[in-house]
């Protein structure tokens, strides 16, 4: 950890990565420090006869709307864009903790477990890689019905979907620890396979799987943004960077502030986590720390 | 190898087998009706009832389950009209929304997505290896910074944003370069270049950037290993160390992932797709959702699953092929 | 209301007879899924279709109100009623022909129309099944052969239609591409699509669905038999399946191919709606119309609390229509609407709004309303579809809830999946107390915006419904059929007005607003005038030379 | 006449000076060794020879056959390296490139230099393969690195160094990774190579029994700095400085004869342990491998039963057998009579080889320790791990350290005295100092045999290094693919080897004594 405090990109991408987690995590405080909400529509700053474009400079930034507001509805920018983060990072977050948690599971149990164990849960592992992410995400958002919690199903359906990864390293990791000698001694002195696992194998977990980890927000809150892009992702008017962006595709030269806010923002979030997982990496794991991949 | 072919491939169809299962019962389990998007509006209960049956859909999902695997294996024949229709094997039905074979809705579709995944492929391999090898000689210290640069920029733009950004600066302001639609390579080889030209930036920026840090790190790595002194020792100029020796361990790693991100980039083109407005099999897909037309999802599920399984398999027959240490089991 | 203003690129008068040449390119976000005369399901008969299709009757191709009428095509009139408008009978041309050269009879036109009731082959409009006598069972030519016997065709060139009620819009109804002739011996059944035989002035020279679609000239079609289509371009090449954004861009920039392309599904987007009506270059390259259909909320006044009138009136005056117009994309592309019937005079348009609350609503007003009801804390669901595409989507959803949140009601909104929506709503069992709907017009007469939305006996219970408000006035059942069996549409246009501002007291819907279409065309692209019936330009009238 | 002068020579990374003011002299067609502990700057005087230092100060001379080496352009220096010095490295695993064959390695070095063609070089590898004894190497030039054992990648490497025909051959612990026996083979080779070609030698050892029967002087260095230099006897034989004898006394010596009759504690009977081998291509699976393959052995109480044998012949196997961590295949084992896989007690404990990977890097050593006391109840186990901390020679303070803070002979106490916390009846060590300096080496043997009388333990000592079983062990039982080929009295055995296997392994035994050395050479040539 002090290894990576000394990493420039890492100090930058922790405190920004901060920031936008607090951010997230006070949305509605921000929306109200601000006077407004997501959802009230401002029609009198609008101009309806050309399609509803924010009357005013820069998409309609103004003392009472920081960002200026949504063309088409007058919805504060602002608010949206907190309140985006809360989705964005919220389902992105959720996924990575469900992803970890279940490859914690699954990889230790093949890892420990007997032959049969893994030679089961390692199959199991090589499906659920081989599962295109995607195209299935798309194809479950879509039959789900439209009423259940979305983001929670978003995180849902992107971590059952993509814990692949962590389950084969955890059963790596595992398998050389558990050749360790002190797995042995531990072994010798007594000591359960679960108290092994929790005891002797997790902390030696630790690093590679929180290394992975922390790559996999950021990937998971691209794949979190480009399902909402494609329509699948949270519903409206709950707001998501993605979908934003998705709905700014028509007005890029109408009102191309309503493409820069989101998706600069999105840029900067995933560029700061991209530096914690690369710091982290090279404290952690020094060896691997070139191959980031 | 006759073994482990045989074991690739079961564990292939065990995967596909799995996936349609799974989706032939989400689909059931779905509160969405093919039937009513088929029938129109104004359609009512009984022509809905016969239009159900016309499509298949009343028997049960067991039933149908076993007509689709039955269709896979054997082939089967559809009532279409005045004659009845045969599907041969290996059959994925028919759309629920156009009526065409799936296995030719898939073939027509795949040229798109082939094309694009090789062009940005080739693009990623070529940008990122040259400039990974230069970093990695640390001829150029610069590079080496941009590299890194890019690779972290790489992961943190999404490739939709990309795509927008590049349809905006050459299509829209610079106007250098067409709105991108699809030109088949037979008809003309440059206009399908010019057009995919975007897409494959689009998708390359984040590969080149990987590769790059890749071929980097791997030459820096091989470069420290003993074989490397060995070399030298024995005299070795340090151009054939870095071309012989060192390159290839370090594109050792690339070898496998090519034929990964090949498969990758073809089954996650469906954003790619969209954004450029290219016919392939994303865009099918995305259409087959929103319409419930479920031959068309599983025919592309189907379809990726097998690309990413091949992929799979070709990876290790390629890791074997240029690693001598590697024995395939 | 009515028509609109038309751009045309050039300053000379148009032509027909010199129109003739070049390439056309059509690009599309959606469409072209079906070819089959019997599955398409288009008002009018179509953009596209009408250009392989000719149809007993078709839309009188012009711009403003007198496109809104039909007019004679396969057939020499409009059909001769009699029997009180039970029995129609038409006479085809002599002069027409399929590609092939064989000549059209009415055999053809009655195995056309027999083919859209098998099962085999559905989508197409419904209204055949309901009117013609004792079809309503029937399963098409494949498992029924011996054929519709309402439909008779003593020779070659008479066809009869036997209805079972009297129906004075049947010309508008001949206009649908179900009644596009097709050759028994050249039909595969699902497979005919693939190449439908012509008997417009184009053919199939290549078709894949959703994709692409080739045209190029039927030389068995005249130019004299066929006065409303003048067939201008040589070829005609659609591309489907690209970005609306990315089609309004490339209309706007008119590259290459592109400034003589044409789009029948982009309306356009913001990104031009602000380079547009400042006198600057694109001006001269959008056509401006409106397609008769409304926007509006349904009420299910079978549930509690919409079974009281003033809860309905309240909302009424709390409907604020200017954010629901932004919401739909801008006054361009919507107008604010108080009436059911949109302002078009074809369709009886009567100017009338019983609960006048300006155009952002009256949330005063309403919660006065409410408080005389004795309703307070009053909280509804509503219903929409889970996107944008239809207009009845969550940014119009948004826009209501913020609007009767004013008049202190509050909104829980329901997300329906946009695939299944009419489903979910159209079945009175699952039907939600409140929801979004559009409807628009299969032909811009009053009869198709009235009836299925409130005739009191097309409230199907098993599924399929529109009559959301179930409801069922015995008195306005009756005015529905003394309109119907009307054969002087001026006279229907009148009663069908006053019937829409009878109904529209009671306020069983919300109008929102209705459309307005805003098309782009290429430079080079002439004569894109929109007609009244479809509200945007004809390809077989336009021209690229 | 000289071959190479090293004359004041410094070697310095940054602010560590590896070597410091190191001077000596090789005569044409001498050898000599270099031997020191690890880290003492042996082999960044080697890669010095040859120029190789990328991050390295190098000052001082290097005269060899007239040239000065520190003034080499790289032009030149490169048709010195292998040419004319040529090296062959510790670790033949990895001292090859895996992606080519043996053949085209050597063919390329030899083209390189001499601009033979194609076809000369690759008949100049294969007579090279064959003065290094490899068998059918016409055919086995066409091999991979990893497709060579140890001993063969190491011949593969002399072969590379000998195909230019190079007055100087500098071997930096060629023999560091390899078996006893193929130890042997190797240092014959060198000597037989040296005296059929003519090149100077240069051995760097950290072993004095290697460079003892294969070098004519030698060189003690000790943090860089050379502490005596001389004939290889009169060093070995009568060394001057104090570390030289403190390295001759570190070797291990024979322990005075001990005789236990005790009751056995643990029987072994005829027990396997087989490893099922996955199926490659075919569908038949193949034979298992028979790591243990029939050992029936009892370990007497209070004994110190050692058992040896070379690398993959099963020891560690047969270890973790009997302690119940490893189920046998087959037969049984009993520990007091009882089963030992049913065992819940802590009766038999266990040190390990490595002491890296034995202690848990991310827990405190003293929570390492305190864990079997807590498992058999001892509610706060602080205090009796600091007895035991210091018990084994380390202070009490060390508790809260993380292995990682601590040297390899400090972890190695850990290991033990982690070990000794259940208050086992029987040790099992494996291996337990290969790993180690041979200084640390023999205060770990000491403090072991202290430790055993103390607590009167029960000890199995396995280890491939005869000398050591010979001062701690009691009995010793030689293990050869699996299976015990001679089992006896400690003295018995090394005095009169039975089995032909215990004798070449005898035989290949480094000694530190040039006349032993030599003798044993001869006799090894007669076995052969
Ligand atoms: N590349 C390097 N950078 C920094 N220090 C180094 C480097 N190589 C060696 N050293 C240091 O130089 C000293 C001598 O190292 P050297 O490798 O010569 O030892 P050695 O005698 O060969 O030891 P061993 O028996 O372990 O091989 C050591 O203290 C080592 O830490
Ligand atoms: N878990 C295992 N699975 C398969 N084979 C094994 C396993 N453990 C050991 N072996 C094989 O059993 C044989 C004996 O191994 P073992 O580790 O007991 O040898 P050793 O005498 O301790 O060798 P070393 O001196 O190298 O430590 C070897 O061939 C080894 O490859
Ligand atoms: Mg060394
Ligand atoms: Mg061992």
């Amino acid at each position: 950890m002090r290894r990576a405090l000394r990493d420039r990109g890492f100090l930058f991408g922790a405190v920004a990565a901060l920031l936008m987690v607090l951010v997230a995590a006070t949305a509605p405080l921000l929306a109200a420090a601000a006077g407004q909400d997501y959802t009230t529509y401002h029609d009198n700053l609008l101009d309806s006869a050309r399609g509803g474009v924010p009357l005013g400079r820069f998409g309609g930034i103004s003392g009472d709307h920081w960002l200026g507001v949504e063309p088409g509805t007058g919805r504060d920018l602002f608010a949206r864009v907190v309140y985006g983060a809360q989705v964005s990072l919220g389902v992105a977050i959720g996924a990575t903790i469900l992803e970890v948690l279940i490859g914690l599971l699954v990889g230790t149990a093949a890892g420990l477990g007997g032959r049969w164990a893994d030679t089961i849960l390692t199959r199991l592992v090589d499906l659920v890689l081989a599962l295109p992410i995607l195209v299935l995400a798309i194809s479950l958002l879509a039959i789900v019905p439209p009423d259940w919690p979305r983001p929670l199903l978003l995180a849902t359906v992107i971590a059952v979907l993509g814990w692949g990864g962590t389950a084969r390293i955890t059963r790596g990791e595992t398998l050389t620890l558990r050749t360790r000698d002190y797995v042995a001694a531990a072994r010798l002195s007594g000591a359960g396979w679960f108290r092994v696992a929790r005891r002797e194998i997790l902390p030696g977990l630790t690093a590679p799987v929180l290394t992975y980890a922390a790559l996999l927000l950021p990937t998971n809150m691209v794949v979190e943004a480009g399902l909402s892009f494609l329509g699948v992702g949270v519903r409206p008017p709950t707001p998501s960077w993605g979908q934003m962006l998705s709905s700014a595709t028509t007005w890029f030269r109408a009102d191309p502030m309503y493409v820069f806010i989101p998706g600069g923002l999105l840029f900067l979030t995933l560029l700061s986590f991209v530096l914690v997982a690369n710091g982290l990496r090279r404290a952690l794991d020094p060896r691997q720390s070139e191959v980031l991949r | 190898m006759i073994g482990y072919l045989v074991r690739r491939i079961g564990g292939a169809l065990l995967v596909l087998f799995g996936l349609s299962l799974l989706l032939y019962g989400l689909f059931y389990l779905a509160p969405s009706d093919p039937a009513i998007l088929t029938c129109g509006k104004g359609c009512t209960p009984e022509r809905l009832a016969e239009v159900r049956h016309a499509m298949g859909v009343d028997d049960p999902v067991a039933t149908q389950y076993a007509h689709f695997l039955q269709g896979l294996v054997a082939g089967r024949d559809y009532p279409a009209g005045p004659a009845t229709r045969h599907c041969p094997a290996p059959c994925l039905g028919y759309s629920f929304e156009t009526d065409q074979p799936v296995t030719a809705l898939l073939l027509d579709r795949l040229p798109v997505s082939v094309s694009l995944a090789i062009g940005a492929e080739v693009l990623s391999l070529v940008a990122g290896i040259g400039a990974g090898a230069l970093a990695g000689l640390r001829r150029y210290r610069w590079l080496d910074r941009v590299v890194n640069g890019l690779v972290l920029a790489g992961y943190a733009v999404p490739v939709f944003l990309v795509g927008l950004l590049l349809l905006l600066i050459f299509c829209v302001q610079l106007q250098w370069l067409p709105f991108p639609t699809y030109v088949p390579i037979t008809t003309d080889p440059l206009a399908w270049a010019q057009n995919l030209l975007l897409p494959w930036v689009a998708l390359a920026v984040i590969q080149t950037a990987a590769y790059a840090r890749l071929t980097r790190a791997g030459i820096q790595e091989t470069l420290a290993e003993d074989h490397i002194r060995t070399a030298r020792a024995y005299g070795l100029p340090e151009s054939r160390i870095v071309w012989r020796r060192a390159l290839r361990g370090a594109l050792l790693p690339l070898v496998t992932l090519t034929a990964i991100d090949l498969a990758a980039i073809m089954t996650s083109a469906v954003l790619t797709e969209t954004m450029f407005g290219l016919p392939g099999v994303g865009q099918l897909l995305v259409g087959a959702v929103n319409q419930i037309d479920l031959p068309v999802v599983v025919g592309v599920t189907m379809l990726t699953g097998v690309l990413i399984v091949a992929a799979n398999t070709v990876a290790d027959f390629l890791y074997a092929a240029v690693d001598p240490r590697v024995e395939l089991r | 209301g009515g028509g609109g203003s038309s751009g045309n690129g050039s300053s000379t008068a148009f032509d027909p007879a010199t129109c003739q040449g070049g390439t056309l390119t059509v690009l599309n976000q959606g469409g072209i899924t079906h070819l089959d005369p019997a599955r398409l399901y288009t008002s009018g008969g179509g953009n596209i279709p009408s250009l392989l299709f000719r149809t007993l009757t078709t839309r009188n191709r012009q711009a403003g109100e007198a496109g809104a009428k039909p007019a004679p095509d396969l057939a020499t009139d409009l059909g001769t009623a009699s029997d009180g408008a039970k029995t129609w009978t038409y006479r085809l041309r002599d002069d027409v022909f399929f590609e092939d050269g064989t000549p059209i009879t009415s055999a053809d036109v009655k195995y056309g129309i027999e083919r859209s009731f098998a099962p085999e082959l559905p989508g197409g409009a419904p209204y055949l099944r309901d009117w013609l006598q004792d079809a309503a069972s029937y399963q098409g030519p494949y498992k029924q052969p011996e054929g519709i016997k309402a439909i008779e065709t003593p020779d070659d060139k008479t066809i009869i239609f036997k209805l079972s009620k009297p129906e004075g819009d049947f010309p508008f109804l001949a206009t649908a591409t179900q009644f596009a002739p097709v050759p028994k011996a050249k039909d595969k059944g699902v497979g005919y699509e693939a190449h439908p035989v012509s008997s417009g002035p184009y053919q199939v020279e290549s078709y894949e669905p959703k994709k692409s679609l080739i045209l190029v000239r039927n030389t068995h079609w005249t130019t004299k038999s066929d006065p409303l289509r003048y067939a201008c371009p040589d070829r005609i090449e659609v591309t489907a399946g690209l970005d609306g954004a990315v089609i309004n861009q490339r209309l706007t920039s008119g590259a290459g191919q592109d400034a003589n392309a044409v789009t029948t599904d982009a309306v356009v987007g913001p990104e031009q709606l602000a380079q547009l009506g400042n006198g600057g270059p694109l001006d001269k390259q959008v056509a401006r119309g409106e397609f008769p259909a409304t926007y509006y909320l349904a009420f299910n006044t079978k549930k509690a609390p919409f079974d009281n009138q003033k809860v309905r009136e309240a909302l009424s005056y709390a409907i604020n229509r200017t954010s629901v117009v932004n919401a739909l994309g801008g006054s361009t592309v919507a107008g604010s609407s108080t009436t059911f019937l949109p302002p078009q005079k074809a369709l009886g348009y009567q100017p009338y709004d019983p609960f006048p609350a300006g155009d952002t609503g009256d949330p005063a007003k309403a919660k006065a309303v409410l408080a005389e009801a004795g309703v307070t804390n009053l909280t509804i669901e509503l219903a929409h579809a889970n996107d944008d595409n239809d207009g009845y989507g969550p940014k119009v959803a948004a826009a209501v809830q913020e609007a009767f949140k004013q008049a202190g009601v509050t909104v829980k909104l329901t997300a329906i999946d946009s695939a299944t929506y009419r489903d979910v709503t159209g079945k009175p069992a699952t039907e939600p107390a409140a929801s979004l709907q559009y409807w628009g017009a299969d032909w811009p007469s009053g009869g198709p915006f009235l009836i299925p939305i409130f005739d009191g006996r097309q409230i199907i219970t098993a599924g399929g419904n529109f009559n959301l408000a179930q409801y069922n006035d015995p008195e306005f059942n009756a005015e529905i059929d003394a309109i119907n069996a009307l054969t002087d549409q001026s006279t229907a246009q009148a009663r069908w007005g006053a019937l829409d501002t009878k109904i529209g007291k009671l306020a069983l819907v919300i109008p929102l607003a209705h459309e307005k279409d805003v098309f782009l065309f290429g430079k080079n692209v002439k004569n894109a005038v929109p007609d009244g019936w479809r509200g945007t330009y004809d390809l077989s009238r336009v021209s690229v030379k | 006449m000289t071959a190479l002068a090293v004359e004041d020579l410094r070697i310095r990374f940054g602010d560590t000076v590896a070597v410091d003011g190191l001077s000596f002299e090789l005569p044409a067609g001498g050898a000599l060794g270099i031997v020191g502990e690890s880290g003492s700057g042996k082999s960044a005087t080697a890669l010095a020879l040859l120029g190789l230092h990328t991050s390295a100060v190098v000052e001082g001379r290097i005269s060899f056959d007239g040239l000065d080496l520190t003034t080499l352009t790289d032009r030149r220096w490169r048709d010195v390296r292998g040419a004319r010095i040529a090296m062959v490295f510790q670790e033949p695993l990895t001292a090859l490139s895996p992606f080519h064959t043996i053949g085209d390695q050597i063919a390329e070095v030899y083209r390189l230099h001499t601009g033979a063609s194609r076809r000369a070089a690759r008949e100049r590898a294969v007579e090279v393969l064959r003065q290094v004894h490899i068998p059918d190497p016409a055919r086995r030039a066409a091999s991979y690195p990893h497709q060579f054992s140890g001993g063969m990648r190491q011949r593969a490497l002399i072969a590379m160094a000998l195909s230019c025909r190079p007055q100087l051959i500098v071997a930096d612990e060629p023999t560091t990774a390899l078996d006893v026996t193929v130890q042997a083979q190797i240092l014959d080779l060198l000597d037989e190579v040296r005296e059929t070609t003519g090149t100077s030698l240069l051995l760097i050892s950290h072993d004095l029994g290697v460079v003892a029967g294969s070098t004519d002087r030698i060189v003690v260095m000790r943090r860089g700095v050379s502490v005596e230099h001389g004939a290889t006897a009169a060093v070995l034989g009568a060394p001057s400085a104090a570390y030289t004898r403190e390295l001759l006394a570190a070797v291990p010596h024979a322990k005075p004869p001990r005789t236990i009759e005790g009751a056995p504690l643990l029987r072994l009977d005829a027990v396997r342990k087989h490893f099922p081998q996955p199926r490659r291509g075919s569908w038949r699976r193949p034979e298992p491998v028979r790591a243990v393959d029939g050992v029936t052995l009892d370990v007497r109480a209070g004994e110190t039963l050692g058992i040896v044998g070379e690398s993959g012949t099963g020891k560690t196997t047969l270890a973790r057998v009997m302690t119940g961590l490893l189920a046998p295949t087959a037969g049984t084992i009993t520990l007091d009579g009882a089963d030992i896989t049913r065992r819940r007690g802590r009766s038999v404990q266990m040190v390990f080889q490595d002491p890296m990977s034995s202690l848990n890097p991310r827990r405190s050593i003293g929570e390492s320790i305190a864990d079997p006391l807590r498992l058999s109840g001892v509610r706060d186990p602080r205090t009796r791990v600091e007895d035991l901390l210091e018990r084994v020679g380390l202070a009490r303070t060390e508790y809260d350290r993380y292995p990682h803070q601590l040297s390899g002979g400090m972890r190695q106490r850990v290991g033990i005295a982690r070990a000794l916390a259940p208050r086992p009846k029987l040790i099992v060590c494996d291996e337990p100092v290969s790993s180690l300096d041979v200084t640390t080496q023999a205060q770990v043997l000491a403090l072991l045999e202290e430790l055993r009388e103390e607590f009167g333990l029960t000890m199995v000592f396995v280890s491939h290094d005869l000398a050591v079983l010979r001062q701690i062990a009691d009995r010793v039982a030689v293990l050869y693919e699996g299976r015990i080929v001679e089992l006896g009295d400690t003295a018995e055995v090394y005095a009169q080897p039975q089995h032909p296997y215990t004798k070449e392994l005898l035989a290949a035994v480094p000694v530190t004594d040039p006349a032993e050395a030599r003798r044993l050479r001869a006799l090894r040539r007669t076995i052969a």
